[in-house]
């Protein structure tokens, strides 16, 4: 008790906790947890957009989609790399994931579509991941929040590329215009859910908010969203899929409609469109690779072994 | 259509194809290191097809880009390899279809930056890094493979001779190549043959792997004359986008 | 866009896609006798695409042909149940995908014989008979696979427990129901839910096949809100050519 | 030896030999090579032609062209049938194609490249193939004979509908057309190599036209082939990709260019474009079936069990 009082009068004095640093076994799994579905949602985030790398439009396309994904992997090995400074491998994380044990962001579990989807993800997705990492960037566990660093550069970049895309096709042909529209009709409500079920709603929240490894409450972070994109959205000409959205002086901020939760709760229980596909395609691809794994290790170790020999 | 011309597409159409192959890997490699680096060598290829279809156009005089070639072409008028074509199989496939093109890629490269055209001369300078690197990382991993388990070597040489009949087609020289290697444009692939022999064996030695017996040689790639039923798949995927939307701009 | 112009691409598009996911089989089947089967139950769906999207189109005013709908449509506009655009899998999967449409079909289409409108009522009268021997053979087959070896009744099952969050999309009424069955010329999709059930139940007992408990429910195919990701892979497939040439005809 | 005499001596009078009649180990063992062959081709033709029906360019197209794969396997059932009745199973059969000891024609290893290919398959490959069964019809083995009438109606019924593809194309766009000339340019000797070496180089076919089991030389065949095809190519506009190509007043006939007899033999050797792709595809369709025969036979013994029960 002594020590945890400590601990929090580090965190409140706005220190960093570094790996070596004594911790509550509550911060570490919570980290853990909240650290390791950000990196799983980073991995099962490639297939979203990995869906279109072949089917892009145009050759620069095609190289900007490219590098965006093997950004998204980056910051996979980033935060796999600080939730092992926690006490846990990638692999075990991986396996945890694989098997359903731990989650990764349900807008993953959403189809990409059109090329639209494309802009829409950019623009919204990371839009509102943005809106949940920025603030991470200020969090608690050294690792974590050097690694919030690295990420949010890029991820401001893909979002700013994925309004770029939404522009192009809002500006573009009126099949474009019908596009972009339709994708912003699909995502809208699914990115709201991004930021987690209403306040009154979710558990743990207080105590991450202690910790510093949660900055903002739900209803907060999604209501900034909002107002920030609605904007965005006249911007285009697009229309929000809201007939309630209204601007409200009193707030200063918009009102709107709350996504449906049961929804949201079925995704979570993996009845969301892809559900399905997602985890299926993470598993072969840890099954079929292991082969090459196994030979990359072997080889490793004969490699060793020739030069202990040698010395 | 220019001997030139014919070149260029010879060089981008490979890069293309190539880097729309890696491209299918997203999100399904064995490890997060390798959906990293096929996505950074697929982005390379993409950037180089850029260049090179960009230059192909530009000497043609102008009347369509590079995404025109790229998406609006079919089957017949691609000039790519056979072997960047195949499809990607198990991950010893893809990487054994990747070296034993980037072991070419790289000799070639090199001589072209002596080219006497300049603006070929330029793209090889820049390709040639990047590839360099691709070459470092491919034999890196057939050695590893080749030299790793049991199942790995097998899987290995398996990929090994399913490609090896693609393999000489990157040396068959034509009225084509004559024409640039008599301009000092280009070498004649025939000459890259010797180097590649010597710096493949090295490798397949140091990957125990060992060198099929027949060098029969599929042809009909680069010529145009036949392309294997993959392209078209693989077209049809690449292209539904623009040619659905022909107004367009992304 | 009217109710019955909605309803026919409802109609035609199961079946075109339907139909096209057969078609990929051609040549791959476990015995003769199967790609027989797959061929013949994929031209009848195809030829009652064709007279399907006609209707729609004469419905619309003629201002384009059914091709045009089949071809020329983007995955938005696409109104088949997401049922029929799941992958093949292996033989189990296509067939139990089969068996529950035909079971659901064979009861629409018997209802529709009865169609206020003519023209609904010739075509369904015409693709009845086809449909009930579609249904023979699947629910044939679901049961000699389910009641045969431990693999096989464990495929089948698989199958089954893989596609129910599909089935219930059949049964989903919307305006567009009310307004035809209003007017006399489609059934409720949900009136057909009962004697789906009973059919459904008699066969999965004596494919000794548990039916799942879960009726979850994924929708948006029928409505075109949202489709998966499969459909736009094989629209690129099957609408290239025509959108690679888009003056050419056939 | 009497029984040879006697054997011929139906054979040179124009019986059919049937099933139980005695026959030489040497006729049977032909005639299970060449029936089977015939049968194996079938199959295996099914899939340069399955490559295009998910890409057929219209709803009728795509119709045509599954009934035409349908009728193929059709004929594939009849020619094993055929095959049966000489003590040989289709399995048996099946296997001896999947392990490479029996040989499917060699045309089947070409590629489709365009929509052009199924008019040229239909126009010339099913014509040549007519051109080598329309006498077969009045071949020895009664079996193999009725098969063949059957084969023959369906096989000028898919030549007629190739051809017009091909007209359909050569009077359409300029592309078209050029995507024609293509298909004519690929699918030209490959189809002059379907009536097997010339006749000079070609083993057996002594005994076996004394057994009428074939019936005409392959010069014969190919010589009459091009004869009818030519004036064909002609009336589409069509360019037959051979500068030799010459009406020969006095032979009444054309003179032509020999096919590439190096390429002939590559191909038979396994080093045909795609014989690892046709090979691997039917070995897939076999070892991936396996589950469903068995399911099927299983069931079948269950149920004839229950039937016995129940008596």
């Amino acid at each position: 008790p002594e020590k945890l009082a400590a601990f929090q009068a580090r965190i409140d004095a706005g220190e960093k906790i570094e790996p070596k640093d004594w911790m509550p076994e509550g911060y570490r799994k919570t980290l853990i947890r909240q650290i390791g579905q950000h990196a799983h949602s980073e991995i099962v985030g490639q297939l979203p957009e990995g869906n279109w790398i072949t089917r892009a439009p145009s050759l620069e396309r095609k190289a900007i989609l490219l590098a965006k994904v093997q950004d998204e992997a980056g910051h996979g090995l980033y935060l796999y790399g600080a939730a092992e400074t926690l006490g846990v491998s990638r692999d075990e994380l991986t396996e945890m994931l694989l098997d359903g044990r731990m989650k990764y962001s349900s807008i993953f579990n959403y189809p990409t579509l059109t090329w639209a989807d494309m802009g829409a993800v950019g623009w919204l997705v990371d839009g509102a991941a943005i809106m949940n990492q920025v603030p991470l960037q200020r969090t608690s566990y050294g690792p974590y929040a050097r690694a919030m660093v690295r990420i949010c550069k890029e991820e401001s970049f893909h979002q700013r590329q994925g309004f770029h895309i939404m522009m192009q096709m809002a500006k573009g042909t009126e099949a474009q215009r019908r596009m972009a529209q339709d994708a912003l009709d699909r995502f809208w409500y699914p990115s709201l859910m991004m930021f987690g079920p209403s306040d009154k709603d979710s558990v743990h929240s207080a105590q991450s908010m202690k910790w510093r490894i949660k900055m903002n409450t739900n209803d907060e972070l999604r209501q900034k969203f909002v107002d920030q994109t609605v904007p965005q959205a006249e911007y285009l000409g697009l229309t929000v899929p809201d007939p309630d959205l209204a601007w409200n002086e009193e707030k200063g901020g918009y009102d709107f409609t709350e996504p449906d939760w049961s929804e949201f709760h079925d995704v979570l229980r993996g009845n969301g469109p892809c559900n399905r596909e997602r985890l299926e395609a993470r598993n072969r691809a840890w099954d079929d690779g292991a082969w090459v794994r196994e030979g990359m290790m072997a080889h490793a170790a004969k490699r060793r072994a020739a030069k202990v020999a040698a010395e | 259509m220019s001997a030139l011309f014919e070149f260029l597409c010879r060089q981008g159409d490979s890069t293309l194809i190539l880097g729309q192959r890696l491209g299918e890997w997203c999100g399904h490699a064995p490890a997060l290191e390798e959906d990293i680096a096929l996505a950074n060598v697929a982005l390379d290829l993409i950037g180089q097809t850029q260049m090179w279809l960009g230059l192909a156009t530009e000497v043609e005089g102008a009347v369509r880009d590079a995404d025109d070639l790229a998406m609006r072409r079919d089957v017949w008028d691609f000039r790519n390899l056979l072997l960047v074509e195949q499809p990607n199989g198990d991950f010893g496939q893809t990487t054994m279809r990747q070296w034993l093109f980037d072991q070419f890629h790289v000799l070639q490269l090199e001589r072209l930056c002596d080219s006497a055209d300049d603006r070929v001369a330029a793209i090889a300078a820049k390709a040639v890094k990047e590839v360099r690197y691709h070459l470092e990382r491919s034999s890196g991993t057939v050695i590893a493979l080749g030299d790793g388990t049991e199942e790995s070597h097998g899987r290995m040489q398996a990929a090994l001779d399913r490609l090896w009949p693609y393999a000489g087609e990157m040396f068959e020289s034509d009225a084509i190549d004559a024409e640039l290697a008599e301009a000092g444009i280009a070498p004649e692939p025939a000459d890259l043959r010797a180097p590649w022999d010597v710096a493949v064996d090295a490798t397949l030695a140091e990957a125990t792997l060992t060198r099929p017996e027949s060098d029969f040689t599929q042809t009909g790639g680069r010529s145009g004359k036949r392309h294997s039923e993959h392209l078209g798949h693989l077209l049809a995927q690449m292209q539904w986008l623009p040619r659905a939307y022909p107004d367009a701009r992304w």
